[in-house]
């Protein structure tokens, strides 16, 4: 019976696929309000305010179309849409949705293994487009690797900062000690600012579009993909966004965890929602960096940061 | 005569002195700011070298025009707003012009333009390859020729195709 | 110059479609990781021929077909061939109707720089900044419609004046207009001075140099961002440029940065322009009557249109169809400039390079052939569209 | 961050665009629609098919007895025609919506009236 229930679990609730409807979910919000914040109205047509619009795009898709170069590494490219979409699905499950302290699945140092899954994500990407052939896409994944360079270690030691406080390197219990004393973004506000920028620039999100540039490089490294594997990686974009909000939930808004009268679920959802809301204004600010000044300014100002962060942990009592 | 029209006249004087009165075939002051000049083939090289020396450094297009059996190609200087434009007159036969782009970098898209349009040979240009027609144009078809109307050309084009 | 070809550069075409270019036109880039070793310029996708169609159209058809040479200089197109035929007729357009020509350029001009202002925030990766100049465009395109009856091709000039005289109440929505349009232009102007990023992508890329733009015969807004002085409005005035004061605008950056930056400021002289000629506006006739047919002549027109000099020539023959019509527009001029400007960038400082002259291909690529489709259909039906790509993916 | 305070004044705004075709903004006065031909006015002089710049008018018959087909789909709405007009006959409406799926649809033929003496 409990076999049953951890598998359902793992694909429904708070699994696979109600990660990947949140997803969509999430997507709609972003558009909406990244469209409102310039003066627009987004989608608006499919469902309820646009709501099913993200499942609309999924859904045609699917429909189109799928076309597979000649000069493709054929088993790459198609293998790759799948991994990618595996890789945030998988690192989702270490996070807590439905209450304190309960991911799907959790280990004493799990948190090493999401930013080890962050990283191939950035690897898998590369590969994706290495195994497409075409100048924009190799660009677009050169690009995407550089970036790797730049934001991925800053963003390990803020993500382990916590980690210090809380002496114990699994995202539960980063969020158990959080819900017992106090949210991390209180006590480390540099390394929350510094975790959002990151994350953008894992998202490839603007400021950091870099790798898919789409005035620069047509699509990036998803030029080549078109069809069932572009759904699949919209998809994964859309899952590693939701990966993203719920693991600066998780690690800096003490994850599902608040005042008694709303449930921890709730809650998870309302903090995901904001920072996800964070990302879409952050994106309506800025020009897109190029990758030079991208990994430049990494290292001279997110770095330095990163590192006073963990050195003010140390200090302060 | 006010002084605008006394300069326009010191320039064509200036231009006589210098490749010989003998080879500038006509002038006129159009008005303010305009003048047409008409110069020997021979003559072009030596009358541009001595504008661009005198300021007229901006080219602003190079036209071509088919006269019927001859092509006319007209030079516009520019200097500081006063157009000068230098014709000369080559048979159809045998359009060929020696290239001004040693001496006005600019024009090298003007002088494909004219080549592409109207079949006039560049000597020294650095690349006279196809400007605006498509890679499959038939060669020998200049557009802009009064012989070719435009139904020919349609035809002509298709037979290609 | 050729370069030796080596292991670490490939090449990569930017064109005939690409996200960066809203028209068809071909860069075949030469790259060494991120840093441009080459350029190759290949024009000519949207052929229309219209310099042959032109000799075969009466000057009265002729206006509205050089009218469609560009879809956003329209204005400067229509005012530069009814003033050249003004002059082969010679004859000369009565006072209020080059006060209108002015202020319908003048509107032009702001409508086309805030058109580019979103242009280049787009290719920057800056869509906010798009959104918001491309709304605030709106309310130039509501006045052009308010004055000449169209958003685009106004149809407003014509030989020997204007077609319409511009309203009462239009003169006030103007006004209106004018005053709302400053404050945003103000506004933009103090965003991108402050923004961090978008300074980042601009200052000191696609630097060319005054000699350089000199001798490549650079004009407009790119000329001027390169601190040379130069506008056609002064040297060589037009329609009541010589009765109107402004400022020509020059900043001496030479990169994206400055030309940003003179737009911007020309967007203001040019309201300061419309404000004043509503002012000055005289009374009188709008237009004269004009003979169809045109002596014998040989006349140049140029205009300062939003992208550079603007220039066009007519042979006329006495006849009620020009000889010869030639049109050069501002961005044929300054492709030799910018393919300069390109060599030893970066790859992301592509697209706000190529922006950076405010490229309008269409108007570049004129030439040519008419169309061969008309009085043949070349328009596919569905199944013979299916079986052309059937055929084509089983010969793969 | 130079443009926060104008995004965040944005969001609460109301968004600008124009949801057409389910709302629409009226057409400004002196807008040039398709144009209409007034038989009773027309002379039939041909002025308007020799100035039309895109060969949109085609005039069957010349004077009193002519009748026109309007090849709309060729139409630049330029009102050439209403200027080239001695009698004012032609004028151009203010109907802009004026896509269709064939050609023949956009064909409008002007016979002349019936009871014209």
């Amino acid at each position: 019976m409990e076999a049953y229930l951890k598998l359902l679990e793992i694909t429904v609730f708070p699994g696979i696929l109600f990660l990947i409807l949140i997803g969509f979910f999430y997507e709609w919000v972003d558009r909406k309000f990244y469209a409102r914040l310039q003066n627009r109205y987004g989608p608006l047509h499919t469902g309820p305010g646009g709501l099913l619009q993200p499942f609309a795009d999924f859904v045609k898709l699917l429909a189109k179309e799928d076309i597979e170069p000649e000069a493709v590494d054929k088993h790459t490219f198609r293998v790759m849409p799948i991994i990618l979409l595996a890789l945030p699905l998988i690192a989702a499950m270490y996070v807590p949705v439905t209450d304190i302290s309960r991911a799907v699945v959790s280990f004493e140092g799990d948190l090493v293994f999401i930013v080890f899954i962050l990283t191939m994500y950035a690897v898998s990407v590369f590969l994706a487009a290495w195994s497409s052939t075409n100048p924009f896409s190799t660009l677009g994944g050169s690009r995407a690797v550089i970036q790797l360079l730049g934001f991925e270690i800053p963003l390990a030691i803020v993500l382990f900062t916590p980690a210090i406080k809380a002496k114990t390197l699994s995202v539960n219990g980063i969020t158990l000690w959080q819900a017992n004393h106090l949210p991390f973004i209180l006590l480390q506000p540099i390394g929350f600012t510094v975790a959002v920028i990151c994350f953008l620039a894992e998202l490839e999100k603007v400021p950091f579009d870099i790798p898919e540039a789409k005035t620069e490089i047509v699509a990036g490294w998803q030029t080549e993909f078109s069809g069932r594997k572009l759904a699949l990686i919209r998809l994964s974009a859309d899952v590693e966004m939701v990966l993203a909000a719920s693991l600066i939930t998780a690690i800096f808004l003490a994850g599902p965890s608040g005042p008694w009268f709303i449930p921890p679920f709730i809650w998870f959802f309302i903090k995901t929602t904001a920072v996800i809301l964070i990302f879409s204004n952050i994106r309506t600010l800025f020009a897109r960096f190029r990758v030079d000044q991208m990994v430049g300014g990494s290292w001279k100002y997110l770095l330095p940061l990163a590192l006073l962060q963990v050195a003010l942990v140390q200090v302060l009592p | 005569m006010s002084p605008a029209q006394e300069n326009q006249v010191n320039i064509i004087e200036g231009l006589k002195e210098r490749i010989g009165g003998g080879n500038v075939l006509e002038t006129r002051i159009a008005r303010v700011r305009r003048i047409f000049l008409t110069v020997k083939v021979e003559a072009l090289k030596a009358a541009v070298n001595h504008l661009a020396a005198q300021g007229f450094k901006h080219i602003t297009t190079i036209s071509g025009i088919d006269l019927g059996d001859s092509i006319g190609v007209v030079y516009h200087l520019d200097r500081e707003g006063l157009q000068l434009s230098v014709k000369v007159v080559v048979p159809e036969n045998n359009p060929v012009l020696p290239t001004i782009t040693d001496i006005i970098p600019g024009a090298v898209l003007y002088e494909r333009e004219v080549h592409d349009l109207l079949g006039v040979v560049f000597e020294g240009h650095p690349d006279l390859s196809r400007l605006v027609l498509p890679e499959k144009w038939p060669d020998g078809l200049y557009p802009l020729r009064k012989k070719h109307s435009v139904e020919d050309i349609k035809r002509m084009v298709n037979e290609v195709a | 110059m050729k370069l030796p070809e080596s292991e670490t550069t490939f090449q990569i075409p930017i064109g005939p479609q690409h996200p960066a270019l809203a028209e068809s036109e071909n860069f075949t880039f030469t790259v060494d990781g991120e840093t441009v070793v080459d350029v190759k310029a290949r024009l000519g996708y949207v052929h229309r021929g219209i310099e042959k169609a032109l000799e075969n159209g009466t000057y009265i058809q002729n206006l509205y077909l050089i009218e469609r040479i560009c879809g956003i200089c329209s204005h400067a197109h229509t005012l530069c061939y009814s003033q050249n035929i003004d002059e082969a007729l010679g004859i000369e357009a009565p006072p209020r109707a080059r006060f209108i020509r002015t202020i319908v350029a003048e509107l032009g001009r702001v409508h086309s720089h805030y058109l580019w202002l979103g242009l280049a925030g787009h290719e920057i990766g800056f869509d906010t900044l798009f959104m918001y100049t491309w709304r605030d465009r709106e309310v130039v395109m509501d006045l052009q419609e308010l004055i000449t009856g169209n958003r685009v091709n106004f149809a407003l000039f014509t030989i020997g004046g204007v077609r319409r005289d511009i309203t009462p109440y239009a003169i006030e929505q103007v006004r209106k207009g004018v005053k709302t349009l400053e404050e945003r232009i103000q506004y933009y102007k103090k965003m991108c001075a402050k923004e961090v990023t978008l300074l980042k992508r601009t200052v000191g890329v696609g630097v060319l140099k005054p000699s350089q733009a000199i001798n490549l015969c650079a004009v407009g807004p790119l000329l001027r961002a390169s601190g040379v002085k130069r506008d056609i409005r002064k040297d060589d005035p037009h329609a009541a440029y010589d009765e109107v004061p402004f400022n020509v605008i020059t900043y001496d950056g030479c990169d994206v940065a400055s030309r940003l930056f003179v737009r911007v400021d020309e967007v203001v002289e040019s309201l300061n322009i419309i404000r004043y000629a509503l002012e000055h506006l005289p009374d009188g006739p709008i237009r004269v009557k004009v003979p169809r047919r045109v002596p014998t002549h040989e006349t140049i027109s140029r205009v300062e249109a939003p992208r550079g000099e603007l220039f066009h020539y007519v042979k006329s023959n006495g006849t009620d169809k020009p000889e010869r019509y030639k049109v050069r527009t501002p961005t044929l001029a300054n492709i030799p400039s910018v393919c300069e400007m390109l060599k030893g960038g970066y790859v992301a400082d592509i697209p706000i390079t190529l922006a950076s002259i405010d490229p309008c291909f269409c108007c570049t690529d004129r030439v040519a052939i008419v169309d061969a489709v008309k009085g043949k259909k070349r328009v596919w039906t569905w199944e013979q569209l299916s079986r052309y790509s059937e055929k084509w993916h089983g010969r793969r | 961050m130079a443009m926060e305070g104008e995004v965040i004044r944005n969001a609460i705004k109301k968004p600008v665009t124009v949801r057409y075709p389910f709302e629409k903004l009226p057409p400004v006065e002196g807008l040039r629609g398709e144009p209409v031909w007034d038989m009773l006015k027309c002379i039939g002089c041909g002025l308007c098919e020799r100035d039309c710049p895109t060969e949109t008018i085609e005039m069957i018959g010349r004077g009193r007895t002519a009748e026109f087909k309007i090849h709309l789909d060729r139409c630049a709405y330029c009102a050439q025609c209403a200027e080239s007009c001695p009698v004012d006959a032609i004028e151009l409406t203010k109907e802009y919506e004026l896509a269709a799926y064939t050609h023949e649809q956009l064909l409008k033929e002007y016979q002349r009236p019936k009871n014209q003496s």
